[in-house]
């Protein structure tokens, strides 16, 4: 594949560490995303996900590891001129349509909130006409800059989301359950949004989720996350053809789908930690089972994922 | 009722003996202290002059009457030396009352350690304020038990109502077994002390109520018709007026607002005080050290009115320093009958002496600020004040600065104020006690007065002159006359009290200085 | 229904079956007219009866702090002491007796004829002869003044310190808090008490008294409000756009815990109205001749059997002022509440 | 949860000692002297015995003294009555405010409460109105009026009850009845803000969906959820009413501490100020915890949270 | 007939400051005995009113059943008295709730909650109670239910949470369970268990069970027959595998085709269904759905549309199926799911009373 536009080394995020409290939110996550492609996070509720992206936006500074964006380490000590030029190359969407905006701004400063702070436009007009155009970008009109989020339904909040985000042109967006909030019918548009404007502006975007069939839709490859860990990354097709950790075969296993027959046929798979039998010698890693299809395991299972790899 | 009570006796057999001989009263505040060399106030002067007794006891018109001692005391030629013969009297415990309880009761007092606040009433005493201040031994105190039965007591100078002074609290005795026995416990309750009064204090439940029952042992029990008195503690006037209508109470003080209400009742009393208040005139300020300033101010206001509508309780309005119905002189007049009023309330003189002094001092425009107690009432007088100088001394303004009672005399003492709102009891009976006040740096005077006449004559007074006591009375008139040429002060009223007394209840004394009352005479009749 | 007759739909004109081409825009027509959050808030607001009725109280009671007292001839200071202790006579009303404005004492008495007093005192005069309509009004706006004041510098404080507390969180905000439970620990009447005590007792002094203590409440609310929002995600949106702190607190913290704060402060401004007329109680109210409500509720109560209007009168506008407060709060609470929002 | 307790009783140790150092340097900065016959003596005199008290000592001094009796439990002499301690005269004076504060609030609680609950339960009725314009009365209307009104009305007017004084049962009635109108009212509308949420709450619904009927879900599910909010304000509130009941003292007569402190304030009396004000605190603090604790029985969620800790 | 619940005409609403909002205009479905029913729609379509209409838990005030009757074993629940209605719920009707963080009390103990309806309906004693209790939680596979039973909610995670609100609602062995969105808050795993659960319950104790979301992979799972709800009306019903293969609505092709299933391609477009939900404040004159249906023709936005029968079970209200109305396509994404329904009648059939 292309070029690598981020790589995430060794990352780990502890909340409250040496608390009895701790949680170990990411632990020694490593993976790349290259320019232009969509990479699908998966996984239960509370396994991490959303920390992994928050981290990487710096929203909390890692505990160890890193992050590298077009080469550059976001974390480690940073002047805010440096910050700043990462912000504008990195944004986030938000799962929450309803928290995500400003309850007290107008839509028109909630999306000119990136272009007043890097000072992207030179007059008011042009600020104006900025907001405008990215209103119609994400398919509202520009009436809609006076108004208030309040007003707004779900779906149009989220579309606001994506314009906020769009407004400093960046390359990269992570979006951290931007639908599960939705409703069904106003799901797929943003997520047609979402595919459109990676077409036009060559987005690149870390797309997490827990509902499987949505990203596999629009995801190139997908990483299943269990417990802070990754334990499984690969092509979605390869993905879902060959599910090779047990807990993806769970997890796949689990979701209906809008197709009674199938749902008939379906048999759930239990995920039980216990079944790798790891033991203290294993050595524990990300394994390339076949190209580009990585599963964390250890060498004994590796050989048996190899063996059992259909293509 | 009091059929078995011993104390009962035929002569008392008439239409009272029929009556329960109980009183209730309210009191305003708990006793703070029971400790006659310590205590300071009011409440606890009264409770102990019902339930101890010193060498003398104040009787109905406020003369020295017989209490421990036995017989006219021996005076020596030059008056100094008095010998006095104890009675056979007992303390609450059986113990004698004798001449050392005297002694140790007073050195006891003037021991700085005790930390007395009335030990200056004992100054006449040979070389009292030296001990006190610590400068001679305690044993150089001019007081000494001879015997059990005879004390004998030194004198700085002579002093013309030393026997009316003996009645004061501090000059109490106390038993030294007792009290070294009882420890800091001493006077704390009801039952760590010793008494030697017409009554005992029975109960003592702090800052609720306290009893005092008739003393079977006290040696003049005879005279004495009043079983129990009962205290309530009530701070409220309303609370106790209400406590008086549903006969909980059968005395009640009234304030101005309830005065109105009861004025036509037939048990309203009032009855003048020997408390004269006035307006200190500190003559450091450079507008009040200016005469005609002073006479203005004192003559701009309506001292009737003053009494009159805001304080309604019986005070009269005071041109003078030395209040009425207070002491009469060797001639047998009251001080005031022969003094008579000092000034007068004229606007329009205060106006002309006004100008004349904005004049003096180049003025227009003279800002003085009002030192005020913060109680309720003194509120009312200084708005009352304010106006109507405000209203009659053009470009006064007069600012008040209403402060909690010790702040208030704090900054009197350092002189930090212009004019105070101020008031003064008598110590003893004598015009001195107030007087003596304003002599040039005198500890009281805090208004920088200075007037050497008036020095001399209050120097000739306490010396020389207390030999002739129609000179000395005559220096006293005339001193206070120059205190008011000079107008040092702006006398404002004499204090009353006005209250409500249920009529059965007979012969409470109430004394114009010292102890406030005496129950020892009380009794109940026609209930 | 009548449209489920059978004959009647077989007969609809084939033309009102022409597909219709739906416009874009249409579906993201918006049908509200837009109004702003503030807006919308005033809108439920004046909905609620109670707000309202709150509302109007406090802008008459106010009117007459500001213009009563030069409603008639008098001043709040000016003495007549052979007028005092008058009952309350408004001429016009004079002739109904069972309203207490007409001049007729506790006993039935005409005390203005009694007395011979030509002028007629609305509300009745006091123990020196003052106009009491004048001191109720004049009261009125200093207790209004106390109240307001003391809901300002409670805001300010409160507000920058529960902000500072809540926003930089961690260490700072664990010191702070301990700072408050100290403060709290001390029962406010003590504090109050000796702070005006300590000072130059007067207007200022005891707003500061109230308010020493006072703004804990106001920066609780607000350090937990912070708390709350900071991990709002509109808040994490702008922080990854680059915002600074600044930003933060001045155009995303702040506008959104003013709903509470207005709250607070509506509960504020009546407590301090409260307050101020306890002090007024044990003697440490404001300074004479000027009046608060408390004062003159105060100066009145000593007389309340014999002459019940000098109490009456300014209870009735204490009360009727703590409580449009609280309607107007409670009102604000529906009206800023944002589950009502939708 | 001992390790908890622990932690708590040392924050509070130290909370004690920074609120007793600030009242006694605050004592310090107080104009006047604690001398009750101040006025009669002449600067020497006053001299001699404020040196007997140690008042003349150098700050540091008096503040070690007085923090070395403190830990002993020594909280000094009064000024004012004479000689005596100031722990027994607390000791005597809290008795009552104690049981005025404890039957008010005992009273007002319940009373509250259950008009609170009556208000939620028929919202934006009659009910709820006037239990408002109560609540609204209770908390505008002065104590002291109210105080009045009750001792001349029902005291001296229809003697129903003592008119002041204090010692038995009935004569705390009048003074409980003045001092629970303000708790009254505070707890109803606390309590209908609540009940009025937890009315709207999930659980409430499923618990009628149980086919419980509505008094049953109110008293047996809304209740204890409402309550939690509100035992939060009884705590300070408990000793607000002790330590704000001294109007309420002043007009029945009743011997409480709450008069007591106003009382030593005018006479300047250091220890009783300070022994008061820490006592209060003491107080204060301690309810505040024991309302926490009370949090943990009421709310299992806490329980756990604080045994966590 | 073993039909067990009877909902005609149902009208509900809502008096708000801003006038009044018609929730539900003129619902009509029935519940056969042991049948799994979906009601699936939009958010705001009306499908908890609904439900808390059978229930007669509509807050009143602002809500009130309008019109209607609400037929369950001979009685209309709409005209019961509140007292009746205790009688009948949780015990012949239970309910389970969206979201299992806030539908338990929090200072109850689990044990308490479940022995409540227990002891209310079916007058057990303490102890019998309790026994019952523990087996109910052993029944929807709560380990240790011994130890649980004196745990509070907070003490169990969401999943187990929602386990004892199941619990709740069958304890009495209802003859309808009403489950709305009961699974919605929870994440794929553990919304798989509790769907297990239900049908294994169901299967054990006949149910009949109302099941509400709007997750058609859900309904899939679950429904044997499915209610769309859009706008507060039911504008589509039939058999699960009806709805799914051979949709009528536009509405319901517009949900089928907006969600992506396994094979859906990547470069495929989704079909989303433009615009919002309509206001219910002003509902529109005609057809709800007209505004956003691409298929709009003009009498949508005149006239209501009048209810047409595909099968014996299959119900649709739309225009199109009216002889004079033009022919339409369906979205690709549900001409590749369409299948031919055996039991179709020829013609679609104009009826004048709708059964769902
Ligand atoms: N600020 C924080 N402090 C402490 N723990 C946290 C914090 N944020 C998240 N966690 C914990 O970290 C873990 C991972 O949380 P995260 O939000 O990343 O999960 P997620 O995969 O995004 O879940 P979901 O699908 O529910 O959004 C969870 O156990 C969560 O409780
Ligand atoms: N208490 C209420 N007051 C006013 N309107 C209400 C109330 N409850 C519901 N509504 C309105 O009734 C309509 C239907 O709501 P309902 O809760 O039945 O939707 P739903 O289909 O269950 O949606 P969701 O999937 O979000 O639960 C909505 O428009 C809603 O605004
Ligand atoms: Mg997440
Ligand atoms: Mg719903």
């Amino acid at each position: 594949m292309a070029e690598k536009l981020l790589e995430i080394k060794n990352l780990k995020q502890y909340f409250n560490p040496g608390k009895p409290n701790m949680v170990k939110a990411v632990d020694d996550v490593s993976f790349d995303i290259y320019r232009g492609e969509t990479l699908g996070l998966v996984g239960e509720s509370g396994c991490g996900k959303s920390t992994t992206g928050r981290t990487i936006i710096r929203l909390y500074d890692a505990t160890d590891g890193k992050v590298l964006f077009e080469g550059e380490n976001v974390h480690g000590r940073k002047s805010r001129k440096e910050l700043k030029k990462f912000n504008r190359k990195m944004q986030m969407i938000f799962q929450d349509p309803y928290a995500s905006l400003n309850p007290r701004m107008t839509v028109k400063d909630i999306i000119a909130e990136g272009i007043d702070i890097h000072n992207l436009s030179s007059s008011e007009q042009e600020r104006t006409d900025k907001v405008h155009e990215l209103l119609e970008t994400v398919g509202l009109n520009k009436d809609h800059a006076n108004r208030y989020p309040h007003e707004f339904s779900g779906g149009q909040r989220q579309r606001i989301g994506i314009a906020r985000a769009l407004a400093v042109d960046p390359d990269f967006i992570i979006a951290d359950e931007p639908i599960s909030a939705l409703d069904v019918s106003i799901q797929a548009q943003v997520v047609n949004l979402m595919k459109d404007l990676q077409k036009e502006k060559g987005l690149t975007y870390l797309f997490i989720a827990h509902d499987l069939s949505m990203v596999k839709y629009i995801s190139d490859r997908i990483g299943v996350m269990y417990f802070g860990k990754l334990v499984e990354l690969a092509p979605s097709d390869a993905l879902y053809k060959n599910p090779l950790h047990p807990y993806t075969q769970s997890l796949l296993s689990a979701i209906p789908l809008p197709d009674p027959e199938y749902e008939r046929a379906r048999r759930r798979k239990e995920y039980d930690p216990a079944v790798h039998n790891y033991n203290d010698t294993d050595d524990l890693q990300m394994r390339e089972v076949s190209p580009g299809h990585f599963v964390y395991c250890s060498e004994k299972e590796f050989k048996q994922y190899q063996a059992q790899y259909k293509n | 009722a009091c059929g078995g009570n011993e104390s009962s006796d035929e002569g008392n057999s008439g239409e009272s003996g029929k009556d329960k001989q109980v009183l209730n009263l309210i009191e305003s505040s708990e006793i703070p202290s029971m400790d006659s060399a310590l205590a300071t106030d009011e409440v606890s002067f009264d409770t102990m002059n019902n339930v101890f007794e010193g060498l003398y006891r104040l009787d109905d018109n406020d003369k020295a009457v017989e209490g421990m001692v036995e017989g006219e005391p021996t005076i020596s030629e030059d008056g100094k030396t008095w010998t006095f013969k104890i009675k056979d009297a007992k303390w609450s415990n059986g113990d004698p009352v004798t001449a050392h309880d005297f002694e140790y009761a007073w050195k006891r007092v003037l021991t700085p350690d005790t930390a007395a606040e009335y030990g200056y009433i004992m100054y006449d005493l040979k070389n009292a304020e030296k001990v006190h201040n610590g400068e001679l031994p305690v044993d150089q105190l001019g007081v000494k038990a001879i015997d059990d039965k005879t004390l004998e007591v030194q004198l700085e100078t002579k002093v013309p109502y030393f026997k009316e002074l003996l009645t004061f609290a501090t000059f109490y005795p106390r038993n030294e077994a007792f009290i070294k026995e009882q420890g800091d416990q001493y006077a704390l309750e009801a039952d760590t002390i010793l008494y030697n009064g017409p009554f005992v204090l029975s109960e003592w439940k702090h800052e609720q109520s306290y009893q005092l029952k008739k003393n079977p042992d006290y040696w003049d029990k005879d005279v004495v018709k009043l079983e129990e008195i009962n205290f309530n503690i009530v701070k409220d006037t309303a609370t106790g007026v209400n406590l008086y209508e549903t006969g909980k109470a059968d005395i009640a003080g009234l304030s101005a607002e309830f005065v109105d209400q009861y004025k036509e009742d037939e048990n309203f009393k009032t009855r003048p005080n020997t408390s004269v208040f006035f307006l200190r005139l500190n003559q450091e300020n450079e507008v009040m050290a200016n005469l005609d300033a002073r006479k203005a101010i004192d003559m701009a206001w309506d001292k009737q009115g003053l009494v009159d509508v805001l304080l309604n309780n019986g005070s009269v309005p005071a041109n003078y320093l030395v209040p009425g119905e207070f002491v009469s002189g060797p001639d047998g007049k009251d001080f005031r009958e022969t003094n008579g009023d000092l000034g007068s309330y004229d606007v329009e003189k205060a106006k002309d002496h006004w100008e004349k002094a904005k004049k003096a001092l180049g003025k227009d425009k003279i800002e003085l600020e009002l030192l005020n107690y913060d109680s309720e009432n003194s509120r009312k007088v200084g708005e009352y004040l304010k106006e109507q100088l405000e209203s009659s001394l053009e470009g006064l303004t007069l600012t008040i600065s209403q402060q909690p009672f010790k702040q208030k005399l704090d900054l009197e003492t350092k002189g930090q104020y212009d004019i105070s709102f101020a008031g003064w009891g008598p110590d003893y009976p004598d015009p001195m006690t107030f007087i003596d006040m304003f002599i040039t740096d005198g500890s009281h005077n805090q208004m920088g007065y200075s007037n050497p006449e008036y020095d001399k004559l209050v120097e000739q007074a306490n010396t020389t002159l207390l030999d002739d006591l129609d000179a000395r009375w005559q220096a006293l008139l005339e001193a206070e006359k120059i205190l008011f040429e000079d107008q040092a002060i702006s006398p404002m009223y004499q204090e009353g009290i006005a209250y409500l007394e249920k009529p059965y209840v007979k012969d409470v004394y109430r004394h114009s200085f010292g102890a406030g009352k005496s129950y020892k005479w009380t009794y109940i009749e026609n209930k | 229904m009548a449209s489920n007759n059978k004959e009647y739909l077989n007969n609809i004109s084939p033309e009102q079956f022409q597909p219709v081409q739906i416009q874009d825009g249409d579906a993201e027509k918006i049908s509200r007219p837009s109004l702003s959050f503030w807006k919308d808030a005033m809108r439920r607001l004046f909905k609620n009866k109670g707000a309202v009725v709150g509302l109007i109280l406090i802008i008459i009671v106010t009117f007459m702090a500001i213009f009563g007292p030069y409603m008639n001839n008098f001043n709040f200071h000016e003495q007549n002491i052979r007028h005092a202790k008058l009952p309350p006579k408004v001429e016009a009303l004079s002739g109904i007796s069972w309203l207490p404005f007409d001049g007729v004492d506790e006993n039935g008495m005409d005390v203005y004829e009694a007395r011979n007093v030509e002028e007629a005192y609305w509300f009745g005069t006091d123990s020196l002869g003052r106009d009491l309509w004048t001191r109720t009004w004049q009261g009125t706006r200093i207790s209004l003044y106390i109240g307001v004041l003391a809901a300002t510098i409670d805001l300010i404080i409160g507000i920058a310190y529960g902000g500072v507390s809540g926003f930089y969180g961690g260490r700072v905000d664990n010191l702070m808090q301990r700072i408050i439970e100290i403060l709290v620990g001390i029962p406010n009447l003590i504090v109050v008490i000796l702070f005006i005590l300590l000072f130059e007792p007067g207007l200022f002094t005891i707003t500061m008294a109230m308010v020493i203590t006072g703004w804990v409440g106001m920066a609780r609310i607000v350090r937990g409000q912070i708390l709350q929002l900071k991990n709002q995600e509109f808040v994490l949106a702008s922080r990854t756009l680059g915002a600074t702190n600044n930003r933060l607190i001045w155009k995303h913290l702040l506008p959104n815990v003013m709903g509470p704060v207005i709250i607070t402060t509506m509960f504020t401004v009546p407590s301090a109205i409260f307050t101020e007329a306890f002090l007024s109680f044990i003697g440490l109210g404001i300074a004479p001749p000027q009046a608060s409500l408390g004062s003159l509720v105060n100066d009145g109560y000593k007389s309340i059997q014999s002459y019940p209007h000098m109490m009456l009168i300014p209870s009735a506008v204490i009360s009727v002022l703590i409580l449009s407060f609280n309607l107007m709060a409670d009102g604000l609470r529906d009206a800023l509440d944002p589950k009502m929002r939708k | 949860m001992i390790k908890y307790t622990i932690q708590r009783i040392i924050y509070m140790l130290i909370t004690l000692i920074i609120i007793a150092s600030a009242t006694f340097f605050l004592m310090k900065l107080l104009p006047g002297s604690p001398l009750a016959n101040q006025e009669k003596l002449s600067p020497e005199q006053q001299e001699l015995i404020l040196d007997k008290y140690g008042l003349n000592d150098p700050l540091p001094v008096q503040y070690v003294t007085y923090l070395t009796n403190l830990a002993q439990g020594d909280l000094g002499l009064s000024f004012h009555y004479d000689n005596r301690p100031v722990s027994s005269i607390i000791g005597d004076r809290i008795g009552p405010s104690a049981q005025l504060g404890f039957q008010a609030i005992v009273l007002g609680t319940i009373v509250g409460i259950l008009l609170g609950i009556a208000a939620a339960l028929k919202h934006n009725s009659w009910v709820d109105y006037g239990s408002t314009v109560f609540a609204v009365l209770g908390i505008s209307v002065p104590s002291f009026v109210f105080a009045g009104l009750l001792q001349y009305y029902v005291g001296v007017k229809l003697e129903w009850l003592p008119v002041a004084l204090w010692g038995e049962f009935k004569h705390t009635i009048l003074p409980t009845l003045a001092l629970t109108v303000g708790v009254i009212a505070t707890i109803a509308r606390f309590m209908r803000t609540e009940m009025l949420e937890v009315l709207g709450s999930d659980y409430i619904l499923l618990a009628r969906a149980k086919g419980i009927t509505q008094v049953g879900t109110v008293f047996k599910h809304g209740v204890r959820n409402a309550l939690i909010p509100v035992v939060t304000i009884l705590g300070p509130m408990t000793v607000g009413i002790m330590t704000g009941s001294l109007v309420i003292e002043q007009i029945f007569a009743v011997p409480g501490l709450g008069l007591q402190f106003v009382q030593s304030i005018n006479t300047n009396d250091y220890p009783i100020i300070m022994g008061v004000t820490l006592f209060f605190s003491a107080l204060f603090i301690g309810v505040i915890f024991l309302v926490d604790i009370l949090y943990g029985i009421i709310d299992p969620r806490i329980r756990l949270a604080g045994g966590k800790k | 007939m073993n039909r067990l619940l009877d909902v005609k005409d149902l009208h509900v609403s809502f008096k708000t400051y801003g006038g009044e909002v018609s929730a539900v205009r003129g619902v009509e479905f029935h519940l056969d005995k042991g049948e799994t029913l979906a009601i699936v729609g939009e958010s705001g379509s009306g499908k908890s009113v609904t439900t808390k209409a059978v229930m007669r838990l509509i807050p009143n005030p602002p809500g009130y059943i309008k019109h209607g009757e609400i037929l369950f074993d001979g009685k209309d629940l709409a005209k019961l008295s509140e007292k009746e209605m205790q009688k009948i719920r949780g015990k012949d009707i239970s309910m389970i709730f969206q979201d299992p963080m806030t539908s338990l009390n929090p200072t109850m103990t689990i044990g308490k909650q479940i022995m409540e309806p227990l002891l209310k309906h079916q007058k057990l004693s303490k102890a019998d109670a309790k026994k019952r209790a523990i087996e109910l939680l052993k029944l929807v596979g709560l380990p240790s239910p011994e130890t649980r039973f004196k745990q509070y909610p907070h003490q169990f995670s969401g999943g187990q949470r929602q386990r004892v609100v199941v619990a709740i609602a069958l304890a009495c062995n209802p003859k309808i369970l009403i489950a709305d969105e009961p699974t919605t808050a929870l994440d794929v795993t553990i919304q798989a268990q509790i769907l297990e659960l239900m049908k294994d319950l169901q299967n054990k104790i006949e149910t009949s069970i109302i099941f509400i979301t709007h997750d058609l992979g859900v309904v899939a799972n679950v429904a044997d027959r499915v209610a769309v709800m859009y706008g507060g009306q039911i504008v589509e019903s039939g058999t699960v595998d009806e709805i799914f293969y051979d949709p009528r609505h536009p509405y319901t092709w517009g949900l089928l085709s907006s969600m992506p299933t396994l094979d859906t391609d990547t470069g495929q477009q989704l079909t989303a269904i433009p615009g919002t939900p309509p206001d219910l404040m002003n509902p529109p004159k005609g057809d709800a759905f007209a505004l956003r249906s691409e298929y709009a023709l003009k009498i949508d936005f005149e006239e209501q549309p009048p209810t047409y029968k595909i099968s014996d079970t299959h119900f649709v209200r739309t225009w199109l199926l009216h002889p004079n109305a033009p022919k339409v396509e369906p979205p690709e994404a549900v001409k590749l799911r369409q299948r031919k329904m055996p039991s179709n009648y020829e013609e679609p059939v104009l009826i004048e009373e709708v059964h769902a």
